[in-house]
């Protein structure tokens, strides 16, 4: 697949490079370590911070998402692959004010393991108190019953943003932690791929399909979903992701919820709102008001298409979060 | 039969171009049940492994040293899953030879144990789970075994590579149950483990090493 | 190419079916025509309307910039159609506050035929004092002694920031079309295709590349380019653009700039930032300072593969409008 | 000869008929020199008069006013390039049949004059330029010409579809000046004008209803 770059190995920190020099009024680099990007922006005294972060290649996710009512700062991996401790330890130790530092991720054993690590490093070196919660949205990724080994997807977009703005509301670290936990265990995705990306070293298809497939369920890096199926109309899809969703979770009529259709990569905006137009209509069915959306590329694999749909049952505590204006470098909420 | 730092770094560099030999492979292993990079992350490691060997570490004489910075700057070059367990494995390894510039087969057992028992820790993995802990614990399991009883350093890890590759070959049938690929279920099975595999290439280019050593020193 | 959609001939209805029902708080449909959508919120009184349109499939372009700050209204062609005159008067009558409409949009001869048409009307039938400025910013598409043939592409963004920020400021329509032009005057564009994006009714490639080449000055509905060449690297490929656009435009040391570093549909923002860091650094070679920068995916071309460089040169006027927030569905700015 | 207002209508069925059948083709003339999309563009358009065609304008007996919804039909269908320029055509004809059902061979010759000149007008374009004008011009020249010679509406207008073609033809070797393929400069010559070739077509589709009526008539 054809990209736009130079040398395959310098992917990482010439994109860094360039979001430095885009956004460096949002944005800085530590000079302990380039993967290390903090907030150049004034954040209130006594903030619990927040540290987000995992591998490269789901831009906005995850350094477009550091700002104000956002997180603090990112620890940024190679493509597709966990930060190792070091990064998120000195990301830790620069947004920490006191109050400790919240670390938000997706349930991954490489990033459960580098984050974990850093997290003890951050205890017993640092004596920074560090919380963390992970994202487990992805419905198709493991059964009911193993919940806690679901992987995490687009739905992170809506942990950073509750905790976020629950950390900006002056929350102290456990209530910060409650929060992320709740706005986690409120939300479900699921995901459907139409074409594969390539990673810029191999440049090979993380995944075949043929020209009439697609596949159900699968994951943010080409991990193989649920099942291969014929390509079918947007509605079907659309049909299908709320179904699994709605089967996983109980939103009673009347409730509210907010809704992401999420872009994989490749998939115009046109096709995001035509799968959007059907959850509406879904949902209103059921009779769940939907209180918010949000539609784009919000956390992406590179260039693959496909798009996944994620619904959060919000509670009041929860909608003022999503009201919370946010403002980073790729992604603005008045 | 010892092993000085010379050799110690020797061994790494010999890794960095396995890898190199096998990059494809393992991405091509972990494309069938994962996010098709490990090839890709093996080799940024030890790509980063080998600039340090050539650098700081052309002079170091302590092989505990040179263990703990090649795990160290394994982990903070690729992060993902396999950082912290290999670095895991080789800082845990360093622990057994701490100081020390010139091994002895006792030590080196020691080292090779606590390797694999260092990423098995970390990991949280068992037997069976379809992670390079299939390759791994046999392959510690036999070297303890057999080395007490012959003390052959040799003899010994020639077996306990026999037992790893068995382990990395049962991998193949077993359904993933730790790290990305256990989402799979049982589409899982008919693959083998890309992280088994190159736990088993790690491994099996040590007996190379002191295969290769001992032709040379006779 | 693999599309997620309903039946082809519905896309651009069902697309704004979905918008509508995403951001009723932003936008609305009305009732005279259903490619007529005008600002759901509160502008004020005596403001001069902007009216923005074109084509479909070049989202967020064009809807996604009705808001606060920016348009007041956009009519929606099929897919890369210009609107017939139609949805352009109703747009227009629903949007004039009395202070005039002043018409955006980007050279093409469909555009210039319907806009002009709609404009008659507005004028003869409503009497409604309607001004335009078009969009010629993209270099490759003419020489420069014929700048008036020049097509618009990723720069009409600049035009409709700059223009609304102008009607936002209070300027009567003279005056906002004086900006809108100046912006345009000083403002150059030009893009580089990698990949094709195809029209949902054919489902074929709008234009043939092999799996090693690029295609420079392409348009942003697939129209051939200057010139097809091997795939270079992003550092070329920025040398190429940035070289052409400032041979084009006299740009001084010391002088300031916005940048727009533009992906056409399925490019990541990865690559789009490895791009980006190579035109910040050329102009800094040149002296040349950048005041703002915007990368992403400002007006795309549905799927297809590539970016353009956008550069508008500064003035203090300009740069007012430039820093003036923008409150729309797709685009915020605070 | 006479053309009833049923006669325009059945006429106006074969263009949509016609352009379904054309419709790649022009898409991919199209595709070679402009945005690929002008049998789409046609065929939305005439499959919204069809609509019209079917119902509202069903019983409607007024040539002229039929053949203006056929334009402003077209034309709120499809805005583009084409929007504009046919149905400026299809307006200006019916401003030379005002209230008239059955419209006779100098009427007849009257609309398509005001058609073409419509359309080069809209278009602000000249012969030469690479667009519809190509096949329009020299085909309204001819029939006016050939019919106030001969008075022999089926005879001029077959010589004015002869020129047509010839207009339609020429435009391979032009370099574009107007519209989407004007900047594309000498790249452009090679290839027919889509507009022309559709133009051409629509022409051409009339000389193939009133030869076919005159069949029948006879
Ligand atoms: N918890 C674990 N314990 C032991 N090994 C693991 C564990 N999780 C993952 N692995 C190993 O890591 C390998 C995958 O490595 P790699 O592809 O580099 O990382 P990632 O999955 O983060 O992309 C697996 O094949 C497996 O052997
Ligand atoms: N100014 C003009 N005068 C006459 N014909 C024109 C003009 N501009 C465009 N055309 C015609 O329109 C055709 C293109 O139509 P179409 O593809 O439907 O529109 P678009 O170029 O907007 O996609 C051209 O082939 C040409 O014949
Ligand atoms: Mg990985
Ligand atoms: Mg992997
Ligand atoms: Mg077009
Ligand atoms: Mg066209």
């Amino acid at each position: 697949m054809k990209k736009l770059i130079n040398n395959p190995t310098n992917v990482v920190e010439e994109m860094i490079e360039g979001y430095m020099k885009a956004h460096s009024d949002y944005i800085r680099q530590l000079p302990e370590n380039n993967r290390s990007l903090v907030t150049a922006r004034q954040t209130r005294d006594n903030k619990v911070g927040i540290l987000i972060g995992g591998g490269s290649g789901h831009e906005p996710g995850f350094m477009g998402y550091v700002g104000d009512g956002m997180a603090d700062g990112v620890a940024v991996g190679n493509i597709f692959a966990s930060p190792s401790p070091d990064p998120i330890l000195e990301v830790t130790k620069a947004i920490d004010k006191g109050a400790g530092v919240v670390y938000l991720y997706g349930n991954y054993a490489g990033d459960v393991m580098n984050f974990g690590m850093a997290a003890e490093m951050a205890d017993l070196e640092e004596d920074i108190q560090v919380g963390s919660a992970l994202a487990t949205d992805d419905v198709a990724s493991a059964p009911k019953e193993e919940m806690e080994k679901r992987r995490g997807i687009a739905g992170e977009f809506f942990i950073y943003k509750a905790a976020g703005a629950a950390a900006d509301f002056g929350y102290n670290l456990e209530n910060v932690v409650r929060v992320a936990e709740k706005a986690n265990s409120n939300t479900r995705s699921m995901g459907v791929g139409l074409s594969p990306c390539s990673l810029p070293q191999t440049g090979k298809p993380s995944f075949e399909l043929r020209e009439n497939e697609m596949e159900v369920g699968l994951g943010h890096h080409g991990e193989p979903g649920i099942e291969k199926g014929p390509l079918e109309t947007a509605d079907h899809v659309a049909d299908r992701l709320v179904k699994d969703i709605l089967q996983d979770i109980q939103i009673n009529k009347g409730e509210q919820v907010a809704v992401l259709v999420n872009g994989l990569g490749s998939t115009p905006r046109m096709e995001l709102y035509i799968v959007y137009r059907r959850v509406e209509q879904l949902l209103k069915e059921q009779g769940i008001g939907i209180y918010r959306s949000y539609v784009g590329d919000y956390i992406t694999s590179l260039e693959m298409g496909g798009c996944s749909v994620t619904i959060m049952k919000l509670d009041a505590e929860l909608k003022k979060t999503m009201d919370h204006p946010v403002n980073c470098p790729m992604f603005v909420q008045k | 039969m010892e092993i000085t730092a010379r050799d110690f770094k020797d061994y790494f560099i010999l890794i960095v171009n396995m890898i190199e030999e096998q990059k494809d492979y393992l991405c091509e292993l972990d494309r069938r049940i994962g996010d098709g990079d490990h090839g890709v992350t093996m080799s940024i490691g030890w790509q980063a492994v080998h600039e340090r060997l050539l650098n700081e570490l052309a002079e170091e004489e302590d092989s505990a040293k040179i263990s703990l910075i090649v795990g160290k700057t394994f982990l903070n070059a690729v992060g993902s899953s396999v950082g912290p367990l290999y670095a895991t494995g080789f800082m845990r390894g360093a622990k057994t030879i701490k100081n020390k510039s010139t091994v002895h087969t006792d030590d080196l057992v020691a080292y090779w144990l606590a390797f694999a028992r260092g990423i098995k820790e970390r990991g949280r993995s068992e037997v069976g789970d379809k992670t390079m802990v299939d390759t791994l614990e046999p392959f510690a399991k036999m070297l303890e075994t057999k080395y007490k009883e012959s003390n052959d350093f040799i003899a010994a890890y020639s077996e306990a590579i026999a037992a790893a590759k068995e382990g990395m070959e049962s991998t193949k049938d077993l359904v993933s149950r730790k790290g990305r690929s256990s989402r799979l279920g049982e589409r899982s099975v008919g693959a083998l483990d890309p992280g088994a595999t190159s736990a088993y290439f790690i491994l099996a280019t040590f007996l190379d090493f002191v295969e290769a050593k001992k032709v040379k020193a006779s």
